[in-house]
């Protein structure tokens, strides 16, 4: 169903490591997926897993180590002009997790949403940029009352919708959302991921929300990846996750995320997930990344292919 | 372990050299020779006296050969004093100024530390007030000025303590205290400000939900947390001592190295600057060195491997 | 980290303990310091309580540059090298020479030669006796231009010395030769009245050769090795921190010798060094051991405890006499009459000294206290100020290249410095100003003219005016007022062989009119020592160079 | 449970009010007002700042105030003891020590505050970029820190004094040859913190290069410890003058600063205490309010104290 | 069952530049033995400061309580010496906190982190306080406790680290644990081995829990009965099922609407508009009117005092007034009231 639809970012072998020698970090190794115009993917995983490095890397806040992010049929990491280079920083945008850190402390709002506008000259004079500010702040419902103010007077969920308007002042196209929500109250992740979803419609925006909240990314997402330890384990449309998760890992996963439903978590059985018991079942094979289902992709080995099939069948 | 020390030594030849290098040029770049007086000597004589100390060779040649005595420690006879080697001077002199600036640390420590975790506890209290301002005063007050104050008062007036010499203890209180009493301000400020960190630190919540008195939390949680900024100025203190130890030495009529470090360069005696620089340049970098080890060894986070560069 | 808390805790135990300690220490410390202190304030005690202690202390300031007379070039070295070793002649209490190792000398008629029997019974103080040889070879060892010894020159009254230092002539030529053990044989390149003064000279002390001969560093510490030949012998040398003599058991005039030791301290504070004499510490404060520090001694004075003995010393300002504007002599004039002498003793200096109107101390020349003009004369400085300018060309004043006084960073040249400025703004209308550099770069400076008026001072070797007054005999070397008179030069020529006394004094006495009537240099005062003793202490020696000698001093 | 009677009108649904909710009610206070005001309560730190000022303004009005000036000598009425003639008594050459201290006070003042700008300017450079470009770079000119951290301090600054002409220039020079490494270890410290930080990335992403994430990100967020620093290295180079001025390294003659005051004096202590005592006094006093000033910024840019 | 800790009134404030802020305007409730409350609310509302006065670690100044009293079996703690509060920490009361990371000294080795209570309030000897320490790590499922207890914080991992800091706090069985928001810095499989640990423990020492957390997931999952806050007061209170299932107060229902299920069809989330107050100037009446869609005049005049709806269940919204409008509840809220009665017919 997805087929048809137009490849925005694409993501070949994506790999990103840190450090030297000993010290040698494979934060992310080798990823491999797309995403396509309009829609939400989702990538979760556990703390440390390189979700949000896969993120920076994509937005070249990190050179790749190795591999290709084709944007709109560009690669970013190829070298590029100054000129090139801006423009790219015009289409692409990142929303960031913490809302304390994300916002320089001795700027006012206005001049933290105008960043963008200043860098890339969008504005011809100080009436319009100030207008252009006003109109942001209103988009993420605040008030040109709140534009001379500094973000240590906003609260949590107002500095995240501030943030929202500095990436929102280029006219992106794709926007990175590193774990948006995570530092949030729940009443106030709600006001959030509705804006993105609001935005996403008005304006025609691709996303990649990167979260450890599988319920919230389930929400938002159209598909979604599952990261284990740098790689992606399984790929899916989120109906399809939730109802038919086959990797051991994604299940676990999905299974520890507790419900505001006190029947629900009586009854709760946890999966486990221990990746030494994992690799002795495969035997030596080297997992790889196959098609179980249409847009469904998991790494496994052959057998556990087989038996993701069957699965499939008997249901 | 042992590979990160390797690496240290290696730094330590390498910043040795510069400090080899830049001392040795900017000591020929001054004006003066050891054997200019009043009168000036026959041109004969000068350039026997020069041939004898090296000193007719080529600036580069001289440096050279200079880079060989150190590597084989042997600094070569004083051009001032006749018939004494720089490694007399320093086997003599160091073994004082090293008593002198131990007491001194000691003193700057305890005390210090002691007026600082008074300070942190009793926080915005008259006792955190009056640690401060005796802390301040010890950093307000230049050591020549401390050093004279101390003796006048204490030796003269009281005469409680000897005036000068390097005898017996009861020598060593004044000029220790003198020594101390700079650096001893520093680390009790730096002591307050870690301890007033720690103590807003969880884990101090945590000693506290355990039921822990503030003395319990203090002596097993804050104190050694807080150490960690005292244990790093160690280096830059062991620094100060040593060049402090000069005007103490001096006023306090000490027969410490101190005072070859200053008045070598007046005398312009090369060999003696140059062998008194290279000491004091290895102790302090062995003595860098000693201290981020202890480091490691208070702070089990730090692994020496891990650290680079900074 | 049981370990660590301990070690911690030991510390701050430690601390504790520590200022415990120091108040035992301090209640310890009170007892005996009572008793010296009552010493320092009336020190009668300390010699009525133990007439028996012969210790005289004092300090040096600090490490003298060599213990071994043929390489010592400084006062600290000196004062120690005078109680130690012995020349052929001393300078006695009346401030004679006096026949010391040797125990005759005979004068050719052309007193260009000399010859001294050395005395029987004149030992080393390892026994061995002191022979003509040791003179010979230690004389002989300075002029080697192979062992670097700077003070060689002092010995370039000696026949061929000069030659054979600067390596133009041969060691074996010098004029000095042993005949036998006790004779000793020293031609001179002139006849030089005052040899007998340098005979007790440093440079002129005889030297173990038998032990230099062997050891080459024998002068490098107290030990076996050290032996000397004067009233005492060096039994400790703890390198920057003290001297300890003691009595030679084997000097020939033992007997006068009353003291049972020697501990001179070196600490390079005055202050400190009065406050130790205060407290007991020391039986001597001041020169020419030390120094006292200027701001104590109206206090000093007043009490009456201050000594004061003028000593063979000059100092003075030089012109660089080819530099506008001091190349006019009567510029020089107007900025050397216009120094207000007697306030600059009164409230600068204050340890007696006299205003010096003349270049030669009046030690030398005893009517040198009245000088050649006044100590101050204002209205004749501006004359001379006015004649000066119009010889040189000059408008006015303002019209003046600017003028630098350089001296060397001391406090005292300092405070001697900015007074001048300030009279000389004050009574010739002139803007100096002052560069003070460290003494090495600053001599440095004086030698390559880099100056305008440069302070100096001169001490004399030996007590004779030619000592002074050769200083400006010659254009370059060390006369650094690049000035020259041929009158002037061949005056002092001539007075080298002049065999009278009276003629020669004539003679120099007129050198010295025209150096004053010239004034390369512009003398400011006379040096005294000032000092304050155990008032116990008696017959110390003092020469009129400033020498100490302690062979006869004793505590009553 | 007691109900109390309600008018039923009351009781009309009305709906929240957004907007209200959103509203800051609080007056808008920039970063350094808040600072400032929280500063303003620290009394030590105030008294540290009146202290400063009344120093400054002395230094301008001090030499003014009596019919002396620093240089001129009075020979006859030297060490004379504070008067009403001489406030703070005279000197060994008879000048008056009231106009010489704030005559000191223009030369203390400014080789304190010159070499604190000095070392600003080289270390927030260097630190800056070391701790923005990073890497090798950055290893290689902390290492060059390091080593001149390394070279004993005073062998340098005396060499120097030797080789160049003394003077306030060459003071000046001395301080700051290793005084900026302080700085740029602590700028650098915090660039590294910073550069981190989401809000360096967003400018980062938003396309903004070098100059301009230092600039408007880097330096303004590293004000606080630079501040701190300065605070403390005006009184370090005070303290530095007056240590060389002990060693004969000080300002030439006849200028007064309070260091060469003071070692001129410290031989005056048993005899004429005021000559030590009136620059002693200044040069503790400016320590003194530099460092609680210092303490009371440190303290009032606190962030955790903030809220 | 008799109530281990009955808090009364509760009023703390902070003195800050910017004035007073009344952190705890009155809070009241009550813990059982043997029973996890859970309190939940979100950041500001109050739950931490509340919890921490009951152990008296808010510092003060610029803490201070105001008024009320806490009652720990029977005695007032807000009434006691600090040299007495010792006596109770770690002993009767214990704690764990939100970062793991943090918590816990790093400098000191975890065995004696746990000993140090022990030591302090049940004087054994060191050696069996060491032994002790080790069953304690086995207890809170740290793998290898033998080689564990000699080690430092920073060998071990998050969770590890939580688990390490929950043996800390049981180490001198507490009767009541503080649990502030123990799980929300780590990953969610972390969080269900902590819960379920927890859980175990309660089970095997009958330990009171108080749980603050602002994940109704958590809340769902670990409590007895629950208190949710806002505003520095709590707003509605009850059992587990009635808090979910019966929620009456507009804030449950715009909190249970703003979470998505996984189950549920796709639809916008009900997210609770606006910010929470500023509690430096409280507003008016009932501090949550401003967000309220349901606000009603009232709201905005006057504080709503608790209604009771059952004999454990209670509110404080005028919406319970006889006099209030009958409104309707969101449709996801609807859905959970619709499923209660289907329960309580069960019943």
């Amino acid at each position: 169903m997805a087929n048809n639809q137009e490849v925005l970012v694409d993501i070949k072998n994506l790999k990103q490591h840190f450090g030297r020698g000993d010290h040698k970090v494979k934060a992310v190794d080798g990823l491999n997926f797309h995403i396509y115009r309009g829609e939400t993917f989702g990538l979760v995983g556990e703390s440390g897993c390189g979700k949000s490095t896969t993120g920076r890397t994509i937005i070249r806040l990190y050179d790749a180590t190795d591999g290709e992010v084709i944007f709109d049929g560009e690669n970013v990491h190829g070298k590029k002009s100054k000129a090139d280079l801006k423009k790219f920083n015009r289409k692409m945008q990142m929303i960031f997790q913490d809302p304390y850190a994300s916002l320089n402390p001795r700027m006012t709002v206005s001049d933290i949403i105008a960043e963008g506008i200043d860098i890339h000259g969008l504005s011809k004079d100080k009436k319009e940029r100030k207008e252009r500010v006003v109109e942001l702040l209103e988009t993420v419902g605040l008030n040109r009352e709140h534009a001379n103010r500094y973000p240590h007077e906003f609260s949590g969920g107002q500095r995240q919708r501030i943030g929202i308007a500095r990436a929102l002042a280029v006219d992106p196209d794709f926007i990175i959302a590193d774990e948006p929500i995570s530092a949030l109250d729940v009443s106030i992740q709600a006001q959030v991921v509705n804006l993105l979803k609001e935005l996403q419609e008005e304006k025609n925006l691709t996303y990649l929300f990167i979260a450890h909240d599988l319920s919230m990314v389930k929400y938002i997402s159209d598909r979604i990846g599952v990261m284990y330890f740098g790689k992606l384990v399984e790929v899916a449309s989120s109906e399809d996750l939730y109802r038919n998760a086959f990797h051991p890992y994604t299940k676990s996963l999905m299974s520890a995320i507790p419900h505001p439903d006190p029947d629900y978590e009586r009854n709760r059985k946890r999966v486990t997930y221990d990746v030494e018991e994992h690799r002795r079942e495969m035997d030596g094979e080297e997992p790889e990344w196959r098609e179980v289902s249409p847009g469904h992709w998991v790494s496994c080995t052959k057998k556990e292919y087989e038996a993701y099939q069957q699965q499939l069948q008997t249901q | 372990m042992l590979k990160y020390i390797g690496k240290r030594l290696l730094y330590m030849v390498l910043t040795l050299w510069v400090i080899v290098t830049v001392t040795f040029f900017l000591m020929r770049a001054a004006p003066g020779s050891p054997f200019s007086g009043e009168k000036e000597l026959p041109p004969a004589i000068q350039a026997n006296l020069e041939a004898y100390y090296g000193l007719d060779k080529s600036l580069f040649m001289q440096y050279v050969d200079y880079l060989i005595s150190v590597v084989k420690w042997d600094f070569g006879p004083s051009l001032k004093y006749k018939g004494q080697s720089v490694n007399d001077l320093i086997s003599e002199g160091f073994p004082v100024s090293f008593a002198l600036g131990m007491e001194a640390i000691f003193l700057a420590l305890a005390l210090g530390v002691l007026l600082g975790a008074v300070a942190a506890l009793r926080h915005n209290k008259w006792q955190d007030y009056t640690a401060m301002i005796i802390a301040v005063l010890g950093i307000s007050v230049p050591s020549f000025i401390m050093a004279s104050g101390l003796q006048y008062v204490l030796a003269i007036k009281w005469s409680v303590l000897p005036v000068a010499r390097w005898e017996s203890f009861a020598h060593t209180i004044l000029p220790a205290l003198a020594l101390a009493s700079t650096p001893m301000a520093f680390i009790a400020r730096l002591t307050r400000s870690s301890m007033l960190e720690v103590i807003g630190n969880d884990y101090i919540k945590t000693a506290k939900s355990k039921g822990l008195n503030s003395t319990e939390i203090t002596v097993r949680h804050t104190i050694r947390n807080a150490m960690m900024p005292v244990v790093s100025y160690m280096g830059p203190l062991i620094s100060a001592i040593l060049t402090g130890s000069f005007v103490i030495e001096k006023i306090f009529g000490i027969p410490g190295l101190g005072m070859h470090f200053v008045t070598s360069i007046t005398n312009r005696d090369y060999s003696v600057i140059m062998g008194v620089t290279v000491f004091f340049s290895v102790l302090l970098l062995v003595s860098i060195l000693l201290v981020d080890i202890a480091y490691s060894l208070i702070d089990p986070r730090i692994k020496l491997a891990d650290k680079k560069g900074e | 980290m049981k370990k660590k808390l301990l070690l911690f805790s030991i510390l701050l135990v430690f601390s504790v303990i520590l200022a415990a300690c120091g108040g035992d220490d301090d209640g310890g410390e009170e007892g005996t310091s009572d008793n010296s202190g009552d010493n320092g304030e009336s020190t009668s005690d300390n010699g009525g309580e133990s007439s028996a202690e012969q210790v005289f202390k004092a300090n040096i300031a600090s490490e003298p540059f060599s213990l071994n007379p043929s390489l010592a070039n400084d006062a600290t070295s000196s004062a120690v090298l005078l109680q130690t070793f012995e020349g052929l002649t001393r300078i006695g209490p009346e401030g004679e020479p006096q026949e010391a190792m040797a125990s005759e000398i005979e004068t050719s008629d052309d007193l260009k030669k000399y010859t001294f029997t050395i005395r029987d019974g004149a030992k080393w103080s390892n026994g061995d006796p002191v022979t003509a040889q040791d003179f010979e070879y230690a004389w002989k060892w300075a002029l080697d231009p192979n062992n670097n010894s700077q003070y060689a020159y002092q010995l370039y009254y000696v026949k061929n010395a000069e030659a054979a230092n600067t390596g133009e002539g041969n060691l074996e030529d010098v004029g000095v030769t042993a005949v036998d053990e006790k004779t000793l044989e020293v031609e001179l390149e002139n006849p030089t009245p005052y040899f007998l003064e340098l005979t007790a000279f440093y440079t002129y002390f005889p030297v173990n050769s038998k032990i230099a001969k062997e050891n080459e560093e024998w002068y490098a510490d107290a030990g076996e090795n050290y032996v000397s030949n004067g009233p005492f012998k060096m039994t400790e040398w703890s390198h920057n921190d003290s001297i300890t003599l003691e009595p030679n058991e084997e000097y020939w005039d033992k007997e006068a010798v009353k003291l049972d030791r020697i501990e001179f301290a070196m600490i390079n504070d005055f202050n400190t060094e009065l406050n130790s004499f205060k407290q007991g510490e020391f039986d001597w404060a001041g020169s020419p051991f030390g120094s006292l520090p200027t701001e104590a001694i109206p206090s000093l004075k007043e009490d009456g405890s201050l000594n004061v003995e003028p000593i063979a010393g000059t100092y003075w300002y030089k012109f660089h006499t080819e530099k506008e504007p001091f190349n006019n002599v009567n510029i020089r004039k107007a900025f050397a009459y216009s120094i207000d002498r007697q306030g600059i003793v009164e409230n600068i200096t204050k340890a007696g000294q006299v205003p010096a109107m003349a270049a030669v101390p009046p030690t030398m020349f005893s009517d040198n206290e009245e000088g050649y003009f006044d100590a101050v004369n204002i209205e004749k400085a501006k004359e001379h100020l006015q004649k000066g300018i119009e010889e040189l060309g000059y408008d006015s004043v303002e019209d003046m290249p600017a003028v630098t006084l350089s001296f060397n960073t001391s406090e005292s040249h300092a405070k001697i410095a900015q007074a001048i400025q300030d009279m000389w703004k004050e009574n010739l209308g002139v803007d100096v100003e002052l560069s003070n550099s460290e003494w090495a770069v600053y001599i440095d400076q004086l030698h390559q003219g880099d100056y305008q008026i440069g302070r100096m001072g001169w001490l004399g070797d030996f007590n004779d005016p030619i000592n002074f007054l050769e200083l400006y005999k010659e254009k370059g070397g060390n006369n650094d007022t690049r000035w020259h008179s041929e009158e002037f030069a061949s005056l002092l020529e001539e007075s080298q062989t002049e065999t009278d006394s009276e003629k020669r004094t004539e003679m120099l006495k007129e050198a010295e009119g025209i150096l004053m009537d010239e004034m390369p240099i512009a003398p400011i005062y006379f040096y005294t020592n000032a000092w304050v003793q155990d008032e116990n202490l008696k017959d110390v020696v003092m020469s009129g160079l400033g020498d100490v000698q302690l062979k006869w001093a004793h505590f009553e | 449970m007691q109900q109390q009677k309600i008018p039923k009108e009351l009781f009309e649904q009305v709906g929240g009010n957004t907007t209200d909710s959103e509203k800051i009610s609080r007056p808008s206070i920039s970063f350094w007002k808040d600072v400032w005001m929280r500063f303003k309560k620290n009394k030590l730190a105030m008294t540290g700042v009146v202290l400063l000022v009344i120093l400054a303004i002395m230094s301008l009005v001090g030499p003014h105030l009596t019919p002396y000036n620093y240089y001129e000598n009075d020979l006859m009425s030297a060490n004379q003891p504070p008067s009403g003639e001489h406030w703070f008594g005279t000197d060994e050459l008879g000048r008056d020590v009231f106009t010489r201290i704030w005559n000191g006070a223009q030369i203390s003042l400014f080789i304190g505050i010159a070499a604190a700008l000095i070392d600003l300017a080289i270390g927030v450079i260097w630190g800056g970029l070391s701790g923005y470009i990073g890497g090798r770079t950055d290893e290689y000119m902390m290492r060059f820190a390091d080593i001149l951290w390394a070279i004993p301090y005073l062998l340098m600054v005396i060499l120097l004094m030797v080789v160049f002409e003394p003077g306030l220039g060459t003071m000046i020079a001395a301080m700051t040859i290793t005084g900026w490494i302080n700085m740029a270890r602590i700028v650098r410290g915090q660039v590294l913190q910073l550069k981190s930080q989401e809000y360096v990335m967003a400018a980062q992403t938003l396309g903004a290069n070098t100059s301009r994430i230092m600039a408007k990100h880097l330096i303004p967020n590293t004000m606080g410890p630079i501040l701190i620093t300065m605070t403390l290295t005006v009184p370090n180079a005070i303290f530095t003058e007056a240590f060389l001025s002990y060693l004969g390294l000080g300002v030439p003659q006849p200028l007064a600063s309070w260091g060469t005051m003071a070692s001129d004096g410290v031989a005056a202590l048993q005899y004429y205490p005021w000559r030590l005592f009136f620059p002693a006094l200044f040069i503790s006093l400016t320590i003194f309010a530099f460092n609680v000033i210092g303490d009371g910024l440190r303290d009032a840019l606190d962030p955790r104290l903030r809220k | 069952m008799e109530n281990i800790l009955e808090v009364n009134d509760l009023k703390v404030s902070f003195n800050t530049f910017a004035g007073e802020v009344q952190a705890v305007r009155g809070v009241n409730f009550h813990v059982k033995k043997g029973e996890t409350l859970a309190i939940v609310g979100e950041s500001g509302s109050g739950k931490s400061v509340t919890t921490q006065s009951i152990m008296r670690l808010i510092p003060m100044p610029p803490g201070e309580i105001k008024g009320g009293e806490i009652l720990f079996e029977g005695t007032d703690l807000a009434q006691k010496s600090d040299k007495q509060m010792e006596k109770v920490r770690g002993k009767d009361i214990a704690m764990i906190f939100q970062d793991p990371m943090t918590s816990l000294n790093p400098t000191m080795k975890i065995g004696r982190q746990i000993m140090e209570s022990m030591i302090k309030h049940r004087k054994i000897a060191k050696t069996d306080a060491k032994k002790r320490a080790i069953e304690l790590l086995d207890l809170v499922g740290i793998p290898k406790p033998e080689q564990r207890v000699d080690q430092y914080p920073h060998e071990f991992s998050g969770g590890m680290r939580q688990r390490a800091m929950i043996a800390v706090a049981l180490a001198s069985d507490p009767k009541l644990l503080i649990a502030d928001e123990p799980t929300t810095a780590l990953d969610v499989t972390i969080q269900a081995q902590i819960l379920e640990l927890l859980k175990d423990i309660q089970k095997k020492t009958n330990t009171s829990i108080i749980f603050i957390t602002h994940d109704l997931g958590v809340v769902a999952n670990v409590a007895d009965r629950v208190a949710v806050m806002y505003g520095g007061k709590i707003v509605e209170t009850g059992s587990v099922d009635e808090v979910f299932y019966n929620p009456q107060h507009p804030y449950t229902w715009g909190l249970l609407a703003s979470m998505p299920s996984l189950d549920a069809e796709e639809g916008e989330l009900q997210a609770i508009p606006g910010s929470p107050p500023d509690l430096t100037n409280p507003p008016k009446g009932d501090a949550f009117a401003a967000r309220n869609s349901y606000a009603m005049k009232v709201d905005f005049e006057m504080e709503p005092p608790m209604f009771k709806v059952s004999d454990t269940h209670y509110a404080a919204t005028w919406l319970l007034h006889e006099d209030a409008p009958k409104v309707e509840p969101p449709a996801v809220v609807q859905k959970r009231i619709e499923h209660f009665k289907e329960k309580a017919g069960e019943r």
